[in-house]
C-alpha cells in the first residue's frame, strides 16, 4: 500500500508530535507514504474567509500533484487539511465555473486537476485498507487500563466525510478498543474545540476547549486522543490559560498515532509523549508474556 | 366501408378555458388557422367547452353542420375526453369520432413565450385533424362486475370502508397483516382536540366487524397475488399460520397464564416494546378478532429448525400445558400451516396505513442512546390505562431515593422528528403537532410536570383544533418556537447535572436556551410503510417521490389511483388525522359501490386484432403479450388475439413485422398522420 | 436610560445583496430556510454571537446588507460545520458565512483591531509569499496588528511551546513559489475580467 | 420573420406514467421548451421503431420516449419490450450517420413532473447543439443529385452513341453518402 502524504503546515510546526507518530506506526503497519512534491499550503479555514477562487486554486495545486504523482490516494492527517482538499474536490464536481477558473490557473503552469485523487483520512485507512486485524496483531503492549476520551473534533467528520458518521463518529473508538484502551463515552465528541478562536478571542475559544477538557475529566477518561493538531494545540497548550480563567482542568490530549506507538512497543523517541505539556500516567507494566515477545 | 364514401366534415374547437389557455395561446388564430385545413367544416373558440353550453355546441354544429368528425382543443384528454366523447355521442356521432388535444397541461401552462405557444397549439391542432380522418366508429365493451370488495388494512381506514360497504349490503374481504385489526388507532390513549378515548369509539366498531355477516375478516394475512382487472379481480390471500384454528378458540385466553414461560418475557410490539408477552398471547384486550396467537419463533414447541417447506419443526420438548388448559375446545394446533386462499372481487380498497419514523435516524435527539428518550408511540402506550405500566408515567431510568420509579418532573416534547427535513422526510408529518399538544396535555395530567413543546411551526388547521391550541396556553404548557439542535447528558450548571439538556435557539426570544429535562419525547413523523413499494406493484398503484400511494387527481380524485377499481384511504395516501381518514375511507367506499350498482365497467374499445390474411404466423408477437391473449391457429399457421384477455397496451403492434396488428383507436396511419401533424409547422 | 430606534426601512435594504449571495457557489440552499433555528442551537458560539445565525440567514435574506457584514457573527464562526450537517434544509451555512466573511473584507467594513479578520490577511499574505505557514510567525503578527499587549500574554505559550519542541522562527517555503504565484495572479485575472 | 433556429422535438409518452407525468408538469406550472410535441400512447410498448424514423425523415430534430420505470409498467413490461427495440434502433440509426443523442428513451412516473421539464430541456439543449437533422432537405438535396447523375448518366449513353450490346459498365459513383 502506497499513499501520497500530504502533511499540511502544522505537522511540520506546532504539531510536529503528530508526523513524528504517524510515520512510524505506519511503516510499521506497512504502508509506504511518498511525501507530496513541493507542497503548498492547502489554505485551510483562513483562506475560505478571503477568496474562495484562490482558495481553491491552491488547494489543487496539490492535487494536481498528486496526480502527476501517479499516487491515487492521498493521505492527509490534518483535519484542516482533510476538509478543505475534500472541498476542492467537491467544488470542482459540483461547479463547472470554479472548475474552470481552476483549470485555467494551473494551465498556466502546466498543471492539470482532473479530481481523480480520493482524499482520505489515516483513520479510514487504517480501518477501510489496513483493517483493524492487522492493527491488533502489532499490538505487543495492550493498553489495558488506559481509559481515552475519544475526539474527533468537527472537521474530519463534517461535513463531507463519508467513512463515518457525522453526529456519532466510532471509527477511533473502534481503533482505541483494537489497542487494548477502555473507551470513555461522552456526547462531545464532534464538538467545537473554539479553533482558532482560541487565539483571537479566548474569552469565547477557549471556553470550548474548557468545557471538553473539564467533561472527559469528569466521565473519568486518562486522556484525550484526537485527530487534529488544532485540537491537541488548543487542548493542550492552552492549558495555563484555562486554568488561570476558570479552574485546573490537567489531562494530557495526545494523538491517537501516539497511542498506537504506545500499544505497538515503539521507542519512544517515534512516539514523542514529551511533546505534550501535561505528561501522560504511565501505562501499567507490560504482562510478561508481551514483554517477552518484544 | 361506407364511411369512406363519405366527404369529410370535421368540426374544430379551440376552447380558452378562461385565461388559462386564452392567456397564453391565441385562441382565435388557432381557429383562423385549423379552419384552412382540409376536410374542416368549422372552427370556433369558446370561452369554456367543458360547459353546458360547450358541449350543446358541439351537438347542435354536428346537426346543422353535417358533422362527422369532432375535435376540441383544450385541456388533458385524461380530464375530459370523456365529457366530449359524451356530447359527440349526443349529438349523434359515434363518440368513437372524437380526438381531444392537450393545449393547456401540455402548452400554456407550461410554456412562456405566446408566440411560440400558440405556433404549438396550431401543430398540435393539426396533427388532431389529420389524426381523427382516420378514425373509425367503435363500440365499447360493457364488462360486468363482480360486487365483492376487498379491503386491505384494518386500521381505522379499512375498518370504516369495509363497514361502510357492509351495511350496504356488499359482501367484503377485510385483509389484515397483524393478528388483529385496529392499526395505529388501537395503540392511542385519547384522540385530538375532543380528547374522546380511542378505545371507547373505536372497539365497537372493531368488533361489529368481527360479527358482521357480510365481511370475511382475516387477520394475520398477506395479499399476495393480484390479477385481472377492474371488476374482475382475482387476489391471493396468505393466512399465515398462528397455530389456533380461528373457529375453535373462543378467546378465553386460559392458555396464556398456562404457558410454561411463567413470566412474559417477549417484546411486545404492541405496546412499543415498553412491555413484555409470553410466546402464546393476544396483543391487546380488545383485538379482534379474540383470537390468540402463538409465536413461532420463541414457542418452545417450534426450537428446532424449519421443515424444507419453511414451517418450523414441531418438537416434543415443551410439556404443551397451553394445550391441556386449551381442553376439548382442542383450538391449538401446531401443525397448522400458512393457507393460500383464492377471491374473486371486482373492487380492491388499499388501506395500508403508515409507519413512524425511526427515531434513531436523528443521532442529535439521543433516541437508543439515552434511555428516558421516547417516541411518541411510546407515551400513547405509556400513558394508557391498558399500556405496560397501567398508565402510570414512569421513567425508564433513574429511581428515587426508596428504590421507587421515578415520574418526571420536567418533559420536553419536540415536534417534526425527521419530518420537514431534506435529510429524512421533506413532507409535514400534519398530525404531529395535534398530537404532540394532546400528548403535552396528557402528561400534565399524569405527572404535573413542567411542559416544554418544541416547534418550528404550529399548524393547527382543523375543527377545534385551534382551540385546542389555546387550551394548552391556558393549561401553562411552555411553547417555544425553535427546532431543537441537541439532546445531550452533560451539565453546565448545577441544575443540569443528571439531566437531560436540550438545546435551543428561541427563535421569538432571539436567544440560544439550555432547557434541562427528565423525559424527552420525540414526535416523530409519519413514512410510508416499508413495503410500500411491493404493494403499490402488487396492485398495480403508483407512489409519489416520497413514497406516498398516488391518488390519480389530488382534488378531484383523491380516492382514485390510475388503475380502475383500485381505491385508496388513510395514511397509505399520505399523512392524515382519524376525520380526514374515516371521510376518505367512506369515500373509497362510496366509490366502489357505484361501480358494483352500476354494475359494469365500459371498456375503452382500444384492443388489437391481427389481419388474418396479412399475418406471416411468425409468432414474434406471441410471447410479448403479458396476458397471453395471443393465441396461435396451428392449422391455418395464423395467430388471433382473444380479445377479452387483450388490455390494449399496443406492444405486439410494435413488434409485428407485417403490420398485421391493428389497435384500435391506435392504428398506424393514426400515429403516422399524427406525426405528420406535429411537424407541419416551420 | 438609553434608547436606541430599532426600526428598519425599506431604504436600509441593500436591494439585491441576498440574490446575489444565493448566486454563490454553496449558498444557493439558503432560499428554502425555514427559520427553525437549528443551526443557533447547534451552534458553540452561537452564545456570544450579535444576531444568532438564523437570524444572519433571514437578514442575508432580506438583503439587510450593512448588518450582516458589521455583525460580530460571521468573525465568531469557527468552520466547524455542525450547522450544515444538522440544517433540516441542507443549508450550507458555514459556507455562507466564509461568502459573508470575503464580502466584509473587500468592503473593509470589520471592526478596527479585530483579529480574526487580520489572521485571514495575513494567512493569505503568507501563503502567497512562501507557500507555507509557519504558525509561530503568523501568530506573532496578528498579535502585532491587535493588540500588542496581549502578545506579552502569550509569552508564557511560547516558553512552554519551546520546552516541548514544538517553537520555531524558521519560515518554512515552497521551492516553486513562482508558480503559485503565477496561479493565484491567474485567478485574480479570471476574476477581474468576470466582473468587468 | 427570421425566427432562430431551434429543435423540433416529437415525443412519444405512455398514457399512465409520462403523459400524465407531463400533465403533472402542467399542474404544478413548471417551464420548459416549447419545441416538443407529445403524442400520446397506451403503453411505450407501442412505439413502433417506423414511428421514430418517420419522425425523424419528416423533419423532427430529435425523439423522444417516455414510459413507465421498469417493474411499474401499467401492462407489466411494454416498457423492456420498448427498451430492446430502442437499443437495437439506436445502432441502426449510428449506421445511418444519425447522432444517437437525437432518440432517447426515459422513464418518468406520474410523480415527476420535474423530470419531464428537465429532460426536456436538456434534450432541447443537447440539440440546439448538435444543429438540425434536416432529413426532409437532406432528401430533396439527394434525389436532386440522383438525378444530375441519371442525366448525366444518359447524355454521355447518347454521346457514346448506341451500345451494340450492353450498356458501359457504371462509373465509380462521384458522390458517396455516408
Amino acid at each position: 500500500m502506497k499513499y501520497a502524504y500530504f502533511p499540511g503546515c502544522s505537522l511540520k510546526g506546532t504539531g510536529k508530535a503528530y508526523e513524528e507518530s504517524l510515520l512510524p506506526v505506519m511503516k510499521h503497519l506497512g504502508v509506504e507514504m511518498q511525501e507530496l512534491d513541493d507542497w503548498n499550503c492547502c489554505g485551510a479555514t483562513a483562506y475560505m474567509a478571503v477568496d474562495e477562487g484562490k482558495a481553491c486554486a491552491a488547494a489543487a495545486r496539490n492535487l494536481a500533484i498528486a496526480e502527476k504523482s501517479g499516487l491515487q490516494q492521498v493521505l492527509a492527517p490534518c483535519s484542516a487539511c482533510y476538509l478543505v482538499l475534500n472541498k476542492t474536490q467537491h467544488y470542482l464536481h459540483e461547479y463547472p465555473g470554479m472548475r474552470q477558473t481552476v483549470a485555467r490557473a494551473l494551465e498556466t503552469v502546466g498543471l492539470r486537476c482532473e479530481g481523480t485523487s480520493a482524499v482520505r483520512h489515516p483513520l479510514d485507512i487504517l480501518l477501510n485498507d489496513i483493517g483493524l486485524e492487522a492493527v491488533k496483531q502489532k499490538v505487543t503492549r495492550p493498553l489495558k487500563g488506559l481509559k481515552v476520551a475519544p475526539y474527533y473534533g468537527c472537521q474530519i467528520v463534517r461535513p463531507y466525510a463519508t467513512f463515518d458518521d457525522q453526529t456519532n463518529p466510532t471509527t477511533m473508538d473502534r481503533l482505541l478498543e483494537a489497542l487494548g484502551a477502555t473507551v470513555v463515552k461522552w456526547p462531545l465528541k464532534t464538538k467545537c474545540c473554539g479553533g482558532s478562536l482560541t487565539g483571537t478571542l479566548p474569552e469565547a475559544g477557549l471556553r470550548l476547549s474548557y468545557i471538553l477538557l473539564k467533561e472527559a475529566i469528569k466521565r473519568g477518561a486518562d486522556v484525550i486522543a484526537t485527530v487534529c493538531p488544532l485540537c491537541q494545540f488548543n487542548l493542550d497548550a492552552y492549558h495555563p490559560k484555562i486554568s488561570a480563567r476558570w479552574e485546573p482542568v490537567p489531562i494530557p490530549t495526545v494523538y491517537f498515532s501516539q497511542l498506537m506507538g504506545l500499544a505497538f512497543g515503539l521507542p519512544d523517541n517515534q512516539v514523542v509523549l514529551h511533546r505534550g505539556m501535561i505528561p501522560m500516567k504511565p501505562l501499567a507494566a507490560p504482562a510478561p508474556a508481551a514483554a517477552a515477545a518484544r | 366501408m361506407s364511411a369512406k364514401k363519405e366527404e369529410l366534415r370535421i368540426g374544430f374547437y379551440v376552447c380558452h378555458c378562461g385565461h388559462n389557455i386564452a392567456s397564453m395561446v391565441d385562441c382565435v388564430a388557432v381557429a383562423r388557422s385549423v379552419e384552412k385545413l382540409p376536410g374542416v367544416a368549422l372552427a370556433r373558440d369558446y370561452k369554456y367547452m367543458c360547459s353546458d353550453p360547450g358541449q350543446v355546441l358541439i351537438q347542435q354544429d354536428i346537426r346543422e353542420h353535417k358533422l362527422n368528425r369532432i375535435v376540441v382543443a383544450s385541456c388533458s384528454p385524461l380530464l375530459h375526453e370523456h365529457t366530449f366523447r359524451g356530447a359527440t355521442e349526443a349529438g349523434g356521432l359515434n363518440p368513437f369520432y372524437f380526438h381531444m388535444v392537450n393545449i393547456r397541461e401540455h402548452d400554456s401552462w407550461v410554456h412562456t413565450d405566446r408566440q411560440e405557444a400558440t405556433e404549438k397549439a396550431k401543430a398540435l391542432a393539426e396533427a388532431a385533424i389529420r389524426r381523427v380522418a382516420h378514425h373509425k366508429a367503435l363500440e365499447i365493451k360493457k364488462v360486468p362486475i363482480h360486487p365483492d370488495v376487498l379491503v386491505v388494512g384494518g386500521g381505522i381506514a379499512g375498518i370504516h370502508a369495509a363497514m361502510t360497504l357492509a351495511n350496504a349490503g356488499k359482501k367484503v374481504y377485510l385483509v389484515e397483516r397483524e393478528p388483529s385489526i385496529g392499526g395505529h388507532m388501537a395503540k392511542f390513549d385519547k384522540t385530538f382536540p375532543t380528547l374522546d378515548c380511542a378505545a371507547c369509539i373505536l372497539t365497537p366498531k372493531m368488533s361489529e366487524v368481527g360479527s358482521h355477516p357480510n365481511i370475511t375478516l382475516w387477520t394475520y394475512s398477506d395479499v399476495t397475488k393480484v390479477d385481472g382487472y377492474v371488476g374482475n379481480y382475482t387476489v391471493q390471500v396468505k393466512r399465515k399460520a398462528r397455530y389456533i384454528i380461528e373457529d375453535l378458540c373462543t378467546g378465553c385466553q386460559d392458555c396464556i397464564p398456562n404457558c410454561v414461560f411463567k413470566e412474559p418475557k417477549f417484546t411486545d410490539d404492541f405496546n412499543e416494546g415498553l412491555g413484555k408477552r409470553k410466546p402464546v398471547y393476544i396483543p391487546f384486550p380488545q383485538a379482534t378478532p379474540q383470537v390468540v396467537v402463538i409465536d413461532p419463533e420463541v414457542c418452545l414447541n417450534f426450537k428446532r429448525g424449519k421443515n424444507p417447506d419453511g414451517s418450523p419443526i414441531v418438537s416434543d420438548k415443551c410439556k404443551k400445558t397451553c394445550v391441556e388448559a386449551c381442553g376439548e375446545k382442542n383450538a391449538i394446533d401446531f401443525t397448522q400451516k400458512d393457507e393460500l386462499k383464492e377471491i374473486k372481487v371486482g373492487n380492491i380498497i388499499v388501506c395500508t396505513g403508515f409507519k413512524t419514523f425511526d427515531a434513531g435516524r436523528v443521532p442529535a435527539y439521543g433516541y437508543g442512546t439515552y434511555k428516558n428518550v421516547y417516541t411518541s408511540l411510546e407515551i400513547e402506550r405509556l400513558v394508557n390505562a391498558s399500556g405496560p405500566t397501567g398508565g402510570e408515567v414512569i421513567l425508564r431510568e433513574g429511581k428515587n431515593p426508596d428504590g421507587s420509579p421515578k415520574t418526571p418532573k420536567s418533559i420536553g416534547i419536540i415536534h417534526c422528528v425527521g419530518s420537514r427535513d431534506k435529510k429524512t422526510n421533506i413532507w409535514c408529518s400534519r398530525v404531529c403537532c395535534m398530537y404532540s399538544m394532546k400528548l403535552a396535555h396528557l402528561l400534565k395530567e399524569h405527572t404535573d410536570a413542567e411542559l416544554y413543546n418544541f416547534y418550528i411551526d404550529m399548524r393547527t388547521p382543523g375543527k377545534g383544533y385551534e382551540e385546542f391550541y389555546n387550551k394548552l396556553l391556558e393549561e401553562g404548557t411552555h411553547f417555544i418556537r425553535g427546532r431543537v439542535g441537541e439532546v445531550t447528558d452533560w451539565a453546565m450548571t448545577p441544575e443540569e447535572e443528571g439531566k437531560l439538556v436540550i438545546r435551543v435557539e428561541d427563535t421569538l426570544a432571539g436567544v440560544v436556551r439550555r432547557i434541562p429535562v427528565d423525559m424527552v419525547v420525540l414526535a416523530t413523523g409519519l413514512e410510508p410503510q416499508a413495503d410500500a413499494g411491493d404493494v403499490r406493484r402488487l396492485f398495480n398503484m403508483s407512489c409519489g417521490g416520497d413514497g406516498w400511494f398516488l391518488e390519480r387527481h389530488p382534488k378531484l380524485a383523491p380516492v382514485n389511483t390510475f388503475t380502475d377499481g383500485v381505491f385508496l384511504a388513510g395514511c397509505c395516501q399520505g399523512p392524515k388525522d382519524i376525520p380526514d381518514t374515516v371521510a376518505q375511507a367512506g369515500a373509497a367506499a362510496a366509490e366502489a359501490m357505484v361501480l358494483i350498482d352500476r354494475g359494469y365497467v365500459e371498456q375503452e374499445p382500444n384492443t388489437a386484432f391481427i389481419l388474418d390474411q396479412e399475418c406471416s404466423g411468425c409468432k414474434s408477437c406471441i410471447p410479448l403479450c403479458p396476458y397471453t391473449a395471443i393465441l396461435f391457429d396451428e392449422e391455418r399457421k395464423k395467430a388471433y388475439i382473444n380479445e377479452a384477455l387483450c388490455k390494449g397496451c399496443g406492444t405486439c403492434v410494435g413488434a409485428c413485422p407485417s403490420s398485421s396488428i391493428v389497435q384500435n383507436l391506435f392504428e398506424d396511419s393514426e400515429i403516422f398522420s399524427e406525426i405528420e401533424g406535429v411537424l407541419s409547422y416551420d | 436610560m438609553d434608547i436606541k430606534r430599532t426600526i428598519k426601512y425599506e431604504a436600509d435594504r441593500v436591494s439585491g445583496f441576498g440574490r446575489e449571495v444565493m448566486a454563490v457557489p454553496g449558498c444557493e440552499a439558503l432560499e428554502h430556510c425555514i427559520q427553525c433555528g437549528t443551526c443557533s442551537g447547534v451552534c458553540p458560539l452561537s452564545i456570544y454571537m450579535d444576531y444568532t445565525p438564523r437570524q444572519v440567514m433571514e437578514l442575508v435574506r432580506s438583503d439587510f446588507k450593512n448588518e450582516v457584514l458589521q455583525s460580530h457573527t460571521i468573525w465568531l464562526c469557527a468552520s466547524c460545520y455542525a450547522c450544515t450537517t444538522e440544517c433540516p434544509r441542507q443549508i450550507r451555512i458555514t459556507d455562507i458565512m466564509y461568502e459573508l466573511k470575503q464580502r466584509a473584507i473587500k468592503e473593509k467594513v470589520y471592526p478596527k483591531r479585530f483579529p480574526i479578520p487580520v489572521l485571514a490577511e495575513e494567512f493569505t499574505k503568507m501563503v502567497h509569499d512562501y507557500g507555507r505557514i509557519s504558525e509561530t510567525w503568523l501568530v506573532s503578527k496578528m498579535y502585532l496588528r491587535t493588540n500588542p499587549v496581549a502578545a506579552l500574554g502569550m509569552a508564557g505559550l511560547g516558553m512552554n511551546l519551546m520546552k516541548t519542541g514544538r517553537f520555531s522562527l524558521k519560515q518554512d517555503k515552497i521551492e516553486r513559489r513562482s508558480e503559485l504565484a503565477r496561479i493565484m495572479e491567474s485567478v485574480d485575472q479570471q476574476n477581474q475580467k468576470a466582473q468587468a | 420573420m427570421t425566427k432562430p433556429w431551434t429543435p423540433r422535438i416529437v415525443a412519444f409518452f405512455c398514457n399512465w406514467c409520462t403523459y400524465t407525468a407531463a400533465d403533472l408538469a402542467g399542474v404544478s406550472r413548471l417551464k420548459y421548451a416549447s419545441n416538443v410535441r407529445v403524442i400520446r400512447l397506451m403503453c411505450s410498448g407501442r412505439v413502433d421503431p417506423q414511428f421514430i424514423l418517420d419522425a425523424l425523415a419528416r423533419g423532427a430534430d430529435g425523439v423522444l420516449i417516455g414510459g413507465c420505470h421498469p417493474g411499474d409498467c401499467h401492462y407489466v413490461e411494454g416498457n423492456y419490450k420498448m427498451l430492446r427495440r430502442f437499443e437495437l434502433l439506436k445502432r441502426m440509426l449510428v449506421d445511418f450517420g444519425i447522432e444517437p443523442q437525437r432518440v432517447r428513451l426515459e422513464w418518468i412516473s406520474a410523480a415527476e413532473g420535474e423530470k419531464v421539464k428537465t429532460v426536456i430541456n436538456e434534450m432541447t439543449q443537447q440539440l440546439q447543439a448538435l444543429g438540425p437533422l434536416g432529413m426532409p432537405q437532406k432528401f430533396t438535396a439527394w434525389d436532386q443529385e440522383l438525378e444530375h447523375l441519371a442525366q448525366a448518366v444518359q447524355a454521355r449513353d447518347a454521346a457514346a452513341g448506341p451500345c451494340p450490346t450492353h450498356a458501359a459498365p457504371s462509373p465509380t459513383p462521384e458522390v458517396v453518402h455516408v
